[in-house]
């Protein structure tokens, strides 16, 4: 299943409450401001490796290019909307508002 | 109605009441689902447990209440409320606190029940 | 695939329908099928024909109208909602139309897919 | 004293509005004087005319436009946060009307107090 | 001054960045979402016991009461919308929205 | 003008950019309380201080971007930029990643200079 995450980490509990639900082998897209997790060298990038030791976690490059950051941590996969559409195609999506 | 064509829906509750409109006409949505004869369900986490505990008077804020609807929505067909252990016990409640009989259960839980559904509406 | 897009926030003030109408356009491009894109909450605000945009910035309702026109995309906005945020069908884009919240049901319902942006 | 209040969010979807309306009320009651109440971001959507809330709930518009002609209070809604959400003066509740955020500068500079909802 | 509060702690960081910024002897009224940090027994009764050590805790009643909260904690002092101005005039207001 | 009429106004920006409008309105708010000649700071706190970060290109997501504004504020007469320090060091930025230069300064420190303010204005 896919889960959508479209809220700072920093300020908003939803990637926390998402990634507590979100089964193993599950996949989370970060979008709009959910993008703020991946910035290299912020303390929510430890949160991100521990969601990633048995999810996938997708962001998507338009909106980490929008807000200026200068380098994505590792291991997260930057996607368009084009691979956003493919991932909604591969399984359900749950968006977590 | 052929059973194959009933499909699983689950409404994701995550927004306190009140505060904005989102539990609320979360409600209004599932009562119109209920006209479809779907299996439904219902998960409260984080703040969205809020929404149907006890004893809520908004009277003071000169808004609509809604909370004698979660006494109906069995019989609109929502089937199971999930409530998420931590979240309930985080914020000092128990299930005695709410207006209705909930499942208490792990977020992992949720989770499970989530991937079986033919869709989830966020409110 | 058949999808179903929800759209729970107003234009402008936050990004949801602009992430939905990027996803809708490329999610047309590579050939699946829209059932229809349902505004619920502050979403119906996005069909209002009464807006100027700043020229040198994008026109969210226009691109609502012309994306639902060119592809024959049923385009809903919920009445409940609606009447409660001053939206009606006497002042609504092009291409868009305003019902209950049946017509949300039914759509998830009849698609493989529903994605929310809110 | 003398109060300005800033309302940031729509109705029915924030409180904040009802928060502002309450506030601004008991101001009044204990012979506060309201400079101006300004709306700005969606708050905006406050001075429709064209909403139809459901009779068993609060009127929202009908209460701003009661208070504001009650009490001759200044009402405001910025005119260019307006024009992006679809806002005019054709369609406005009586005793408000669409300015410049020049009104909230002077509001906020003449005001021993400056209360924002949102 | 007066700082406003009107988003749950639960999940939003708001409390925590009003708290850190606002001064010694200030006060802090939580309104609307804000004021389920005031349940008794819930987590962040804590957070609050922190902030009371220098800063005065208001919630807003009518806000309370719509919400259900059974019991607020201790040291919080329970005031109405007359309060709310009262606070408003005696100081300047900041809202943490 | 006597100095006596001037009053300190500070815009406290604490939204992220682009996900929502305000720190954009924001800023439309300060460039217009500009004409009225008081004195203007900000104060760049938890997810605010995104919204001055370098780098930021909006054409792939279709919104306007408003990053060269923070450049004509001091002509505006914005006189101070204050940056929480805790809040930039946790999202692992520094002080050259904005796009003017910012004091960067202690929450209590931003918190005196509050207290100090004709009025505050939340984005």
């Amino acid at each position: 299943m896919l889960h959508t995450v479209n809220k700072s980490p920093y300020t908003h509990s939803t990637l926390a409450e998402c990634s507590k639900v979100a089964t193993p082998g599950s996949s989370i897209l970060l979008i709009e401001d959910g993008v703020f997790a991946v910035q290299a060298g912020g303390a929510k990038v430890v949160d991100l490796n521990e969601i990633m030791k048995d999810k996938t976690v997708y962001a998507l490059e338009p909106d980490i290019k929008a807000r200026g950051i200068s380098k994505v941590c590792e291991g997260v996969k930057v996607i368009g909307y084009d691979g956003f559409v493919d991932l909604a195609v591969e399984s359900k999506s749950h968006a977590w508002v | 109605m052929n059973d194959d064509d009933v499909k699983k829906i689950m409404f994701i509750m995550r927004q306190a009441p009140h505060g904005t409109i989102y539990s609320y006409e979360g409600l209004e949505t599932i009562l119109v689902f209920g006209a479809f004869e779907q299996e439904m369900s219902m998960a409260f986490i984080g703040d969205g447990i809020f929404a149907a505990v006890k004893g809520q008077d908004t009277e003071g804020i000169g808004i609509k209440g809604f909370i004698k609807t979660y006494g109906v929505l069995e019989d609109y067909g929502v089937d199971h409320m999930y409530v998420d252990k931590e979240s309930m016990e985080e914020r000092g409640l128990t299930p005695e606190d709410f207006v209705v009989d909930v499942e208490v259960v792990s977020a992992a839980e949720i989770g499970r029940i989530m991937e079986e559904q033919h869709a989830t509406i966020p409110y | 695939m058949k999808f179903t897009v929800l759209v729970h926030e107003g234009p402008y003030n936050h990004q949801a329908a602009d992430t939905a109408y990027n996803f809708t356009k490329a999610a047309i491009a590579k050939g699946h099928e829209i059932v229809r894109i349902f505004f619920y909450h502050d979403g119906v605000y996005n069909i209002t024909n009464q807006a100027e945009p700043p020229q040198d910035d994008r026109d969210i309702y226009k691109r609502w109208s012309d994306i639902a026109k060119d592809n024959g995309i049923d385009t809903v906005a919920c009445i409940a909602a609606s009447k409660r945020r001053g939206i009606n069908d006497k002042y609504m884009v092009e291409g868009t139309r305003i019902s209950g919240l049946g017509q949300l049901a039914d759509a998830v319902i009849g698609s493989e897919r529903l994605v929310t942006f809110g």
